[in-house]
């Protein structure tokens, strides 16, 4: 994609008036997916590639950042960017097929073009995190959000105290990322799993994710709310029933993040689609502390 | 700024000389069950199709900058790779003749969120960087607050304004295109007797003004009303309609849809303006909807306008023209609601 | 070899609703031969009891997707005429080119897709589209030009929006006016090649006396209003629709039949040709030369060509319609309306013939009473006894099953029945 | 003529459609023909094997139904079954075969024998005594409303289910699409409109050529009509205005019951 710039058909005259640089449209690229993993029956994680080699190194982004991904005459919508930020323009993404372009991206193949916006929208601060604790928590498709602040806590895994990772899932078939759990253990990190309804394979925990969030505070020392972080990614239900038990813990609210979920159509604070209250998730959001959530009407 | 007079005779003169861009003013698109003439913004091939004197339009001017269905991209679609075009639809600049305060004012608010915030919109950039104003100065209507608004006076965002006293124009001169303008026209500078002529008609406009809002701690009020019943009340005459977004303006909210041509060989991605007040305009995928009640999403409304629009920009994003009460068949205008939210009147 | 079939067309394809083709013959002697319609009936006479006038133009167009511009004149002269209300000139003229402009569209719609796949020996269009690709884009052309007219002047090609008792909510912009005129007047070539190609298709050889009807003219070629005139010389005013169609109901139709001087009458762009040949444009008449017609002509699979004939008659007139349209200045487009009690006829020339309406109202001008007559209802019978004849001739000319089967279906289409319309 | 299609690099079946009318006028099938401009890019998306109205081969290998007209003789309920039945999707094709449409007019009356003698006398007919949408009789995938549909619609629909997109009806109400068009309201021009109520989607047919909408889409998604009736009356129109425009096309039947009942 060109570079683009405004037209001035006004010519000389229009000139010296409201002069402004609005610049080119920096953030739209090409891009191809790379490789397409099957991870559950509705989930598949695609690695997207930025097309333009100098592009592709110039993209960067934050952990919990989202892209607009289109697919011409299907459809745009946003998502989460799945993947470590040292990674620049080779991006994952976490895709659950709900719709009509995410099925219809399920159907594409290999080396298809696609075009993506962004990065777009707040981040998980993982810096103002260092030497804290950090519970990172996921319901579902929570996950998806919160790999790339996982990869990044795991990247730098030394510089933080306790890391808990918990997540919860409806069903075992239903669980993301199996693969990858070996390895996040080998990093010193405190992974929990539980499902709502086992299976005769499951032989873990059975029950929803507060219940593990509950014994991990049980088991705390008093310090502990003093120096933690908290992450939390998940369906409304989830945050309500996860935050709440975080701020009885006395996590200030200023360290519990969470990311919301809107709907979108330009994720550049344009569309109003996203507002809550007035507020647009996409330029404040999708990543809030508690504190701003509990400030948003109808926020929750 | 550079203040001028010129006999009203002079205004033709001025309209012919800009005759090669188009010019938008208003024209009158028919009658009304009274007999009364009924304005619109257009495109006007002639200076006697203006009708300069206009009470007020039904529509805003935003089809011009903002319209309600635009074409963002085209695609050449081919296998599975695709071209992208982009084409920001504007192809002459336009010349607005006859625009009143409320409008300018309407565009400037625009302007912060669509040009001055992180990612400016080209589309409605072009279109603005494009766009030369007349201003015009108003006879205030029955339902027109903009006084409360603060929007009843422009202060920038035209290039010429013209307040009429008796045959002559008072002129304003705020950019340098419309001081080039002055080379075809017959003008003097204002005398001390003009000053005071124009102090005069601009004191006597504003003892029309009949609607208000009171728009004190409004942020806070409609905060602490947020769960009031009077929002129901609003909300079961609420038809859900989106008349009132449609004709506002400054609102700009919207909606894509992508089309793929019936040959597969194209698609193209359209953009049309939105409606928080219509039912589906905060769904979301597998179909929660965020508002459901019609109150709500008018609440959610009003909320943006005068509440989280003053947070981010610390002014309200209605200009208080009146046109959504007056499209709005249920009756539903800002004066009343507000009134209603701060516990008075209705 | 005497000749023995039984055939049994069921839903006859290519015609506007649903009716079937009986014909048995044993041993050369015609057993049975019928046309049977068992089109559902909507009770449109019924439905319209107790409505206000508003609601008549506005419920009958939905009588019939094919003229429903027609339908909705019919209806509206109709309560104009219970109202005495005289539509302006302005509105006359602009109802005529819609008028005309249904006609040219429904003529074109049954010539190139309904019609001409028997004479091409396809089951349809839709080989066409690759074998006869230049005839299929000639004819959408023409058909698209009919319909723009018709969106621009009524509002919608179908089911039309602007026409209304009075007159039109609104008039065509006047640019709009002047690039028809040019489209209509380059229409021209397409309209030629049209005639050309039906001049070359083998007409069957089938005569059927039998009487024709439809409305007078008196300076022009008619379609709205006026006198009422048959073959047989029977002449009426329009009022008196009734005595001119005499509508009685028969077994195995839903639809009714019709009769006047004889078993039978027929109505439709032949006898419209037929009765008033004299006012056709002259190009026109000079196409009708060309394509074997002069008048009458008693031949039912000839009403193809006349309806070719009126294609260029109504082009032409729209031609001059449009130029005093323009040269007139805009009136206002709408006269009010002052319901009062009476009865009102509207007798319309629609594509497949003579159409009225008929409505008896009350003070408030509420319908009491409603009558519509179809003219595919008006054919039936016609039809019917084309087909008893036809039967004969093939026996006796010793044609085979597929043969009969096929000139019995051709003869059904050359009527372009509307049949959803005849039982409305 | 069964070439595949491609999209994105994603093979796209070719669907075989049919088209059928039970009683109607045959105006939406007629529409579909009407779409000169694109009629053969259409005919190129789909494989037609039944369509009455235009051509003699019938096939009853179909996986898309259009099914025009409403149900109103016991021989109509036995087609559609059939048709239910050899379909993979059965769309209802226009306002008669969703709502009824005008044909339902009649349902209004309690004496159907009436009905009857009104229009054939003494003559004997067979109907139902009462006209029923297609719904009534069989599940139906998909309804494309309008009085007549709109081609523009239809394609896009048939566009979609081929690339399996999403067939979102638009649910706000026809005010929506007569004010983008900025058209003069009709209630200033002092004449009624079901726009406020009834389903957007037809980009206001209707008030575009200033004629009120008589709400031939049925309701939208909020069908605000116990406000339109007072806003009916507060503009001077009659209850039976109102209501003649409601019961028009089958749309309105739950509210009319409702109201009449208040
Ligand atoms: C910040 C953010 C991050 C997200 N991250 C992920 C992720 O990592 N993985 C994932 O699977 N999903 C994610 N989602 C949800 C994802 O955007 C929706 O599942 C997606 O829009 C569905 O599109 P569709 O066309 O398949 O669905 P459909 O229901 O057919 O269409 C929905 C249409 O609505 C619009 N829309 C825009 N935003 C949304 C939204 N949030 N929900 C629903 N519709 C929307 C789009 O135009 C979209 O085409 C995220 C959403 C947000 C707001
Ligand atoms: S909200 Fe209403 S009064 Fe305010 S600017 Fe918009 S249309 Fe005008
Ligand atoms: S004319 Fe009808 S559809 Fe248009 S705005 Fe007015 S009420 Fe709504
Ligand atoms: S405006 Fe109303 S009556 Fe007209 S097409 Fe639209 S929904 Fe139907």
């Amino acid at each position: 994609m060109e570079d683009l710039r405004f037209v001035d058909v006004f010519g000389e005259t229009g000139k010296g008036r409201r002069k402004h640089d609005y610049g080119s449209f920096v953030y739209r690229y090409e891009a191809e997916i790379t490789n397409v993993y099957s991870l559950t029956d509705k989930e598949k994680l695609y690695q997207i590639q930025i097309s333009d080699q100098e592009k592709r190194k110039r993209f960067t982004f934050r952990p919990g950042q989202f892209v607009m991904l289109e697919l011409p005459g299907i459809g745009e919508a946003p998502f989460s960017i799945a993947s470590s930020p040292s990674r620049h323009g080779d991006i994952e993404l976490c895709i659950r097929a709900v719709g009509t372009l995410t099925n219809y991206l399920s159907r594409v193949q290999r080396g298809a073009k696609v075009g993506i916006k962004g990065p777009f929208g707040t981040s998980f601060p993982v810096d103002e995190m260092f030497g804290q604790n950090v519970l990172l928590l996921a319901g579902g498709l929570g996950i998806a959000p919160l790999r790339s602040p996982t990869m990044s806590v795991l990247e730098n895994r030394s510089r933080f105290q306790e890391v808990d990772i918990m997540y919860g899932a409806k069903r075992p078939s239903e669980l993301l990322f199996t693969y990858l759990y070996d390895m996040w253990r080998k990093f010193d990190i405190n992974l929990n799993i539980t499902v709502e309804e086992s299976d005769n394979q499951w032989d873990g925990p059975v029950g929803l994710i507060t219940e593990l969030l509950e014994a991990r505070i049980s088991k705390a020392d008093s310090s502990f709310a003093d120096h933690t972080y908290a992450i939390v990614c998940g369906p409304p239900v989830m945050f309500k029933f996860v935050c709440k038990m975080l701020i009885e813990a006395d996590i200030p609210m200023q360290k519990i993040f969470v990311s919301l979920e809107r709907r979108m159509h330009c994720g550049r604070g344009k569309c109003c689609r996203c507002n809550i209250g007035s507020t647009y998730t996409c330029l404040k959001g999708p990543v809030f502390d508690y504190w701003s959530v509990m400030n948003l009407k109808e926020a929750i | 700024m550079i203040f001028k007079i010129c006999r009203k005779e002079e205004l033709p003169k001025l309209f012919d000389s800009l005759s090669a861009n188009h010019i938008v003013g208003p024209v009158r698109k028919g009658t009304d069950k009274e007999g009364k003439p009924i304005i619109a913004f257009d495109i006007a091939n002639d200076f006697n199709e203006l009708e300069l004197a206009y009470p007020s339009t039904k529509f805003s001017p935003k089809k011009f900058f903002l319209p309600y269905r635009e074409t963002l991209s085209s695609f050449d679609m081919e296998e599975s790779d695709w071209q992208e075009h982009i084409d920001f639809n504007i192809y002459k600049p336009h010349v607005f003749f006859g625009m009143h305060a409320c409008d300018i004012n309407a565009l400037n608010k625009l302007d912060k969120v669509l040009l001055e915030s992180v990612y400016p919109s080209p589309y409605y950039g072009s279109k603005r960087s494009n766009m030369c104003i007349i201003g015009m100065d108003c006879e205030p209507q029955p339902f027109c607050f903009c006084r409360s608004m603060g929007t009843d006076t422009a202060l920038h965002g035209f290039d010429m304004f013209l307040t009429a006293l008796g045959e002559r124009y008072f002129v304003e001169i705020l950019s340098a295109t419309a001081f080039n303008w002055l080379k075809n026209l017959n003008t003097r500078d204002p005398t001390e007797d003009d000053h005071i002529e124009y102090m005069a008609a601009v004191a006597k406009r504003n003892e029309k003004f009949t609607a208000r809002v009171d728009t004190t701690d409004l942020t806070k009020i409609l905060d602490m009303e947020f769960q009031a019943d009077v929002w129901k009340k609003w909300g079961e005459k609420c038809l859900s309609c989106g008349a009132c977004a449609n004709v506002c303006p400054t609102c700009y909210c919207y909606g894509v849809e992508e089309h793929v041509d019936l040959d597969l060989q194209g698609a193209s991605k359209i953009k049309h303006l939105h409606s928080c007040n219509l039912i589906d305009f905060a769904e979301v995928a597998g179909g929660h909807n965020f508002r459901p009640q019609s109150h709500v999403r008018l609440k959610y409304r009003y909320y943006h306008k005068h509440r989280g629009f003053v947070e981010a920009f610390e002014e309200s994003l209605c200009v208080g023209c009146g046109r959504c009460g007056e499209a709005c068949l249920a009756d539903i205008n800002v004066p009343e609601v507000i009134a209603s939210v701060r516990g008075e009147g209705g | 070899m005497k000749v023995t079939c039984d055939i049994n067309v069921h839903h006859l394809t290519r015609v506007e609703g649903h009716g079937n083709i009986k014909i048995r013959i044993k041993k050369g002697e015609v057993e049975e031969a019928y046309w049977e319609v068992v089109e559902t009936p909507r009770f449109f006479e019924a439905l319209l009891v107790n409505k206000k006038w508003d609601n008549a133009p506005y419920i009958c167009g939905r009588i019939c997707g094919i003229c429903s511009i027609g339908h909705t004149l019919a209806s509206i002269r109709a309560v104009e005429n219970g109202f005495g209300i005289i539509p302006t000139e302005q509105t006359g003229k602009l109802r005529l080119l819609l008028k005309h402009m249904e006609t040219l569209q429904s003529h074109i719609l049954h010539l190139y897709f309904l019609a001409a796949p028997d004479f091409l020996s396809t089951g349809s269009v839709l080989p066409l589209i690759k074998t006869h690709p230049e005839v299929v884009q000639r004819a959408l052309r023409l058909k698209m030009l009919a319909n723009d007219v018709c969106d621009i002047v009524g509002g919608r090609r179908m089911h039309p929006t602007r026409t209304v008792v009075g007159g039109f909510t609104m008039l065509p912009e006047k640019a709009e006016l002047i690039k028809i005129c040019r489209r209509l007047e380059n229409s021209a070539p397409d309209l030629m090649e049209t005639a050309e190609l039906f001049s070359s298709l083998d007409i069957p050889d089938f005569i059927r006396e039998t009487e024709f009807v439809s409305l007078k003219g008196v300076d022009n070629y008619p379609f709205i209003g006026g006198d009422l005139l048959s073959t047989d010389g029977v002449e009426m005013e329009e009022q008196e629709y009734r005595m001119m169609s005499n509508e009685y109901c028969v077994a195995r139709s839903t639809s009714k039949w019709s009769k006047l001087s004889r078993e039978s009458f027929a109505v439709g762009a032949l006898a419209r040709c037929n009765n008033n040949f004299e006012f056709l444009h002259p190009l026109a008449k000079e196409a009708a030369g060309k394509l074997g017609f002069s008048p009458v002509n008693h031949n039912p699979y000839m009403n193809n060509m006349a309806q070719l004939i009126e294609c260029i008659h109504v082009v032409m007139d729209s031609i001059t319609l449009i130029e005093d349209l323009l040269g007139n200045g805009r009136q206002e487009p709408r006269q009010a309306v002052h319901p009062q009690k009476g009865v009102g006829v509207g007798a319309v020339e629609v594509p497949r013939g003579i159409l009225y309406h008929s409505y008896e109202f009350d003070g408030e001008g509420r319908i009491q009473k409603a009558d519509c007559v179809i003219p595919t209802s008006q054919n039936n019978a016609n039809i019917h006894y084309d087909i008893k004849a036809l039967a004969a001739q093939c026996a006796e000319a010793g044609k085979s099953d597929h043969e009969i089967e096929k000139l019995a279906e051709m003869l059904v289409r050359a009527y372009d029945p509307c049949i959803s319309c005849s039982v409305h | 003529m069964s070439e595949d299609l491609v999209y994105l690099g994603v093979p796209l079946k070719r669907p075989k459609v049919a088209f059928f009318e039970l009683t109607s006028c045959e105006g939406c099938q007629l529409q579909i023909v009407n779409n000169e401009a694109t009629l053969l890019d259409f005919l190129s998306l789909v494989e037609v094997v039944n369509f009455r109205e235009a051509m003699s081969e019938r096939s009853d290998d179909y996986d898309i139904a259009f099914v025009e007209g409403s149900v109103t003789r016991a021989d109509e309920v036995k087609r559609l079954q059939t048709i239910r039945k050899n379909a993979k999707m059965v769309i209802a094709l226009g306002s008669c075969a969703c709502f009824g449409g005008v044909n339902q007019l009649r349902n209004r009356f309690q004496d159907q024998a009436w009905v009857k003698r009104e229009v054939y006398g003494d003559f004997p007919i067979d109907t139902e005594d009462e006209v029923r949408p297609l719904s009534a009789v069989v599940d139906i995938d998909l309804e494309i409303y309008g009085c007549p549909i709109r081609k523009e619609e239809v394609e896009k629909i048939v566009t979609n289910l081929i690339l399996g997109k999403a067939i979102d009806h638009p649910k706000y109400p026809v005010c929506m699409e007569c004010k983008a068009n900025e058209n003069i309201c009709l209630f200033d021009l002092g004449e009624p409109c079901l726009g406020p109520v009834t389903r957007g989607g037809c980009d206001a047919w209707c008030p575009n050529s200033r004629m009120g909408c008589w709400g031939c889409r049925g309701p939208a998604e909020v069908a605000n009509v116990a406000q339109i009736r007072k806003i009916m009356r507060q503009y001077g129109f009659s209850e039976e205005i109102l209501l003649d425009r409601l019961e028009c096309f089958g749309g309105f039947t739950a509210h009319i019951k409702e109201f009449r009942h208040c």
